[in-house]
């Protein structure tokens, strides 16, 4: 009941694990697909060459939200290539998620992840705290069409683009993306944000800023895929505090095929994934549906 | 819950060898011995360290390594450092075990030294091993002593107890002794070996890795073990000799900052 | 000890009331400024014309965060005149919240609450829900600054521009305001949100869309003040979230002169202004300090 | 804490009148009688109803009015509606009083029954006048006669009780009676007599007010009250009459949606 089809991608469940969370190396993104449960997995980030990301902290924990700024560490594509191997016998599909600074990185590591046996590339237009990619290209309608039409270009498998409600009009982003053929939308990433000590007397972070993620993001989430989904015919993943199924719901209900979960890893663990599952089918009985399919976008 | 920054001072420094410093801090904690603690030092960064104290005030260990452990190590009473602890998961101390051995060496004795501190409170007899590279390196003692353990000390040097590595003492020791759980703690060459000779005896026993840590809290995947997909902020840092049998980098590599593999040198 | 001077008015405290809290009327803001004990207050938002607002629902609350869409409701400034006038015996500075549909609107507005007694003119450049006003300007660098600079050159009391962290880059939003000789800043104004109930299968408030306000607020707020302050030489005044003395010390040293609480005033009631007031002033004296002033900024 | 909103389905639908109906929801509620919900109709609006059953399964009586009113009287068992419940301040039955006074006109009535069942339930002896425009119209009397109520009748055409208002009724109860305190819920006009009725022999009374309310939970500042600064969602609906005495606004106007004046036709 709760199989789907999003950008031609046949998931047997709409939950799937969001990028840069137990992603540094195939066990643990393996971990999250055999005992978790996720229906696709989003590998962390991945640029051209390695990079160890921002010294920590990297991470500031609240009740059910977190702000954090790790600044895309990643192996560089050409190490990760066994950590994608090694998922080959999940039969989980992998989403490689890959970033770049400057058009032709981002083509490069899509066509190697491709290469390497990715199900499909998810365009990190999102991330804010890395220098000029991510959220540098995502705030732009030029560049992120610019990006997608190159990567559409030259591989075969799905593009998603993963956008950042740091704009002034996401709408108009998601249009771009449209019009360069991406396949689906992952909205959002997280949004910018702090946490000053007032004992320390300084950011925690040592980027001074980072991203908000977790329950906080979850309002602000929903209402860019309720906007988009009013305005933009390709699928679209929700991605934002999705702590419990009723979450998830609430994203399908605003038009998203599936969700992406992260924070909630750390606070429902890694078995989050089935138990969101066992909650929306819950939800969908309860109800009177039969197939998730019924709900996609009855709130517009 | 997830332990928060908590914002705190430095209580007392305890300068217990040439390179190891302990620092009680001003916060009252209750955690498990194994438990460990991400420290920020504000400008500089934050890092796991073990729990040396853990009844009362809190306390670190800090082995003088590289930029933040030396400027750990710079750092006065009064000076401000932020704690997420307790984090991880502790040495698990079993009711029917009466008898254990605990080995330790360098630094790695850290979380060994308050284990032994429960062990005892708990009725158990314990014996510890005791290594380092020599006799004005070697940790905490006196704290076994004092709860009246039995120590055997090693120095790699020779100018303190057993010339050689804890390994050595250990397999004397198995020769004529047997334990009903065994508790090591030290560089990962060295625990592999324990692990073999505890093993051999078929006695149960848990190690308490270290790995390159972000986020300490089980989220960003830096730590976790090949093989096993266990996170070693999360379901360690100690594991049990079944556990980590499953984690094939154990003994092989670890990986930096970037996720990228380095391997161990064999000694 | 908390006395401060901020855009050239004389605060006996730095916490001031947002707009649209209590402010229907005078006797609500009357009841803010005597009983609360707040340093300064903010008329809800007033335009030429008389309005009704949205319909209900206007509001949907959680744990210690809100979505709401009131949509600008308000008497119009000639009905309001008198509301103003009642709160002149407080010797609580009274600052005006204004918007218009079109710059003169804006002016026209503003020139009669200074003719009314207002010390203080805060220009809505920040709220989401309401068409073609509030976020509408403050999303546009130009439009800004043609607004502060309309009612700048009609208006001798202060003139403080409210910001949106709906933008794509609000440093350069505030830095054209200080072009266009804003006394202050205040960031920000609630982010668009929304809920939806998955039973009702609806968006809760009749908008459809709402803004978010309170604690899920404060990392986007602190992480925008954070921003300006480190590029801007105005005042700025925090808001978002602030719930308690600690909250208000946060944006202090990420260097807001003071702050403005809208949300907590529902959970710590109307005293919020005086409760957070005790705290800061616990706060500063166990850290030593003899007056606010002396850690405004000190994170940046 | 605030209460949340919680989207239900109608239980039960109560014909009272011919413009009254009662609403039972599937939701289970612990308020005090004067407590009020905020009611969701989706695609239509949300109001405030004062809640006429506190024990066990919710319940709101309506009276077909405008748009909203007359939406939520074409609504059916098993449809959707939304609650925040219970909000406001409800009435106080002192533990002093022994004997007391319940005014009723039109809707009022609605939080009064309950309150009449407390007060019983608490060993009190209540009187209650119960007022409506003709006898068909009259609410809830066999809620209060059913728990033992001496019940007086007034309706403004005489076809049941007395002819007149429900002030008239108490006028002429006063005048051989006392009661110890007095409760009043009615339209406006009706309330301000009431209390100089009260007054006049230093009963002390509460009143429930109906202003026009947006948020229902005392942030928007809608239903703020002139000369007293009170939120009626907040620190009423209910006041005390030396309370209400500080609200110069009370029995002359009140503030329609934009916040504008409106004042009150005199009868
Ligand atoms: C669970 C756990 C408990 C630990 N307990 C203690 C302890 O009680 N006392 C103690 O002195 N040390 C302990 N360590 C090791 C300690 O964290 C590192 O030695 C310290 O971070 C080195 O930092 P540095 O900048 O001084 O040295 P660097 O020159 O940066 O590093 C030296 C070595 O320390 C390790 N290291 C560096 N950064 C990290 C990091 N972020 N996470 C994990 N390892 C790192 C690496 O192996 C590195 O090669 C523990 C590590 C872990 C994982
Ligand atoms: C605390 C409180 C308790 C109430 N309890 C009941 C009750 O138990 N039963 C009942 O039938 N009615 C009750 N009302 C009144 C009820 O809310 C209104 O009659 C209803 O909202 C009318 O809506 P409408 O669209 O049908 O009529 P409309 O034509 O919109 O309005 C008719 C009149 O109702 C009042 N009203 C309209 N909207 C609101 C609003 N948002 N808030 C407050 N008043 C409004 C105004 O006086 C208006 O003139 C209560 C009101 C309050 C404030
Ligand atoms: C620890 C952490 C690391 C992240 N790393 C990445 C990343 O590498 N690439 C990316 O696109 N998003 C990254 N994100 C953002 C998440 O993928 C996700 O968009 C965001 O956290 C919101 O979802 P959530 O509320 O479920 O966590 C990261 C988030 C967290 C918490
Ligand atoms: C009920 C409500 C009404 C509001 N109305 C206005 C308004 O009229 N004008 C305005 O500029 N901001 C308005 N706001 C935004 C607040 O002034 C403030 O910017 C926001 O709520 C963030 O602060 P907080 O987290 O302390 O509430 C409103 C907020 C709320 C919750
Ligand atoms: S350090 Fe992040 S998962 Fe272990
Ligand atoms: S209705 Fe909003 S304060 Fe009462």
């Amino acid at each position: 009941m709760l199989n789907i089809k999003v950008a031609g991608l046949e998931l047997s469940n709409p939950t799937m694990l969001a990028s840069g969370i137990m992603g540094v190396s195939g066990s643990g993104l393996k971990a999250v697909a055999v005992k978790g449960g996720a229906g696709a997995i989003v590998t962390q980030s991945i640029s051209i060459a390695p990079r160890e990301g921002h010294k920590n902290p990297t991470i500031y924990t609240m009740d059910d939200s977190l702000i954090s700024a790790f600044g895309l560490p990643n192996q560089g594509y050409l190490n990760y290539r066994e950590e994608i191997e090694q998922l080959k016998d999940t039969n989980v599909p992998v989403v490689a998620s890959v970033y770049g600074y400057g058009i032709e990185e981002y083509v490069e590591v899509a066509k190697a992840m491709e290469e390497f046996g990715a199900s499909a590339i998810e365009l990190n237009l999102a991330y804010p705290n890395a220098g000029k990619t991510g959220s540098f290209y995502g705030q732009s309608e030029h560049l992120t069409y610019e990006v997608v039409r190159a990567v559409k270009s030259k591989v075969k498998i799905p593009v998603f683009a993963k956008l950042t409600a740091n704009v002034t009009d996401i709408v108009s982003i998601a249009k771009a993306c449209e019009e360069a053929k991406a396949d689906a939308i992952v909205a959002i990433g997280p949004v910018g944000a702090m946490k000053i000590d007032i004992y320390a007397k300084k950011p925690v972070l040592a980027n001074k800023t980072g991203g908000l993620s977790g329950k906080c993001l979850k309002p602000i989430a929903v209402r860019c895929v309720y906007e988009i989904a009013k305005e933009v015919d390709i699928d679209i993943i929700g991605c934002g505090g999705v702590f419990t199924g009723e979450d998830a719901v609430e994203y399908f209900l605003a038009g998203a095929k599936a969700v992406q979960i992260g924070t909630a890893v750390l606070y429902r663990g890694i078995r989050v994934f089935k138990k969101v599952c066992r909650e929306i089918e819950s939800y969908l009985k309860s109800q009177g549906y039969s197939s998730l399919d019924e709900i996609i976008g009855l709130a517009l | 819950m997830i332990a928060k920054l908590h914002v705190t001072k430095i209580r007392e420094i305890i300068k217990e060898t040439r390179r190891i410093k302990t620092f009680i801090l001003d916060m009252k904690i209750k955690a498990q011995p194994g438990q460990f603690a991400m420290v920020w030092l504000p400008d500089v960064d934050e890092k796991p360290m073990a729990l040396s104290y853990i009844d009362g005030y809190a306390g670190i260990t800090v082995l003088k390594l590289g930029d933040f452990t030396k400027k750990l190590h710079e750092a006065k009473v009064g000076d401000i450092v932020g704690i997420r602890a307790p984090l991880g998961r502790g040495f698990k101390l079993r009711d029917e075990d009466k008898k254990i051995l605990i080995v330790g060496g360098g630094i790695g004795v850290a979380p060994l030294a308050p284990l032994a501190e429960k062990a005892v409170e708990e009725g158990k007899e314990v014996t510890a091993i005791i290594g380092a590279v020599t006799k004005s390196e070697l940790l905490f003692v006196n704290r076994f002593e004092k709860v009246g353990a039995k120590v055997y000390i090693t120095t790699d040097d020779g100018t303190a107890g057993i010339k050689g590595f804890t390994t050595d003492a250990m397999r004397m020791l198995l020769e004529k002794e047997t334990f009903d759980a065994c508790y090591i703690c030290g560089p990962e060459i060295m625990m592999v070996k324990a692990l073999e000779l505890a093993r051999a005896k078929k006695i149960p026993s848990q190690v308490s890795l270290h790995r390159y840590f972000k986020c300490g809290i089980g989220i960003c995947g830096a730590c976790v073990l090949d093989g096993c997909g266990y996170r070693v902020c999360k379901e360690g840092p100690t594991f049990w000799d079944f556990e980590i049998e499953k984690c094939s980098e154990f003994g092989s590599y670890w990986r930096n900052a970037a996720g990228v593999k380095v391997y161990f040198k064999k000694k």
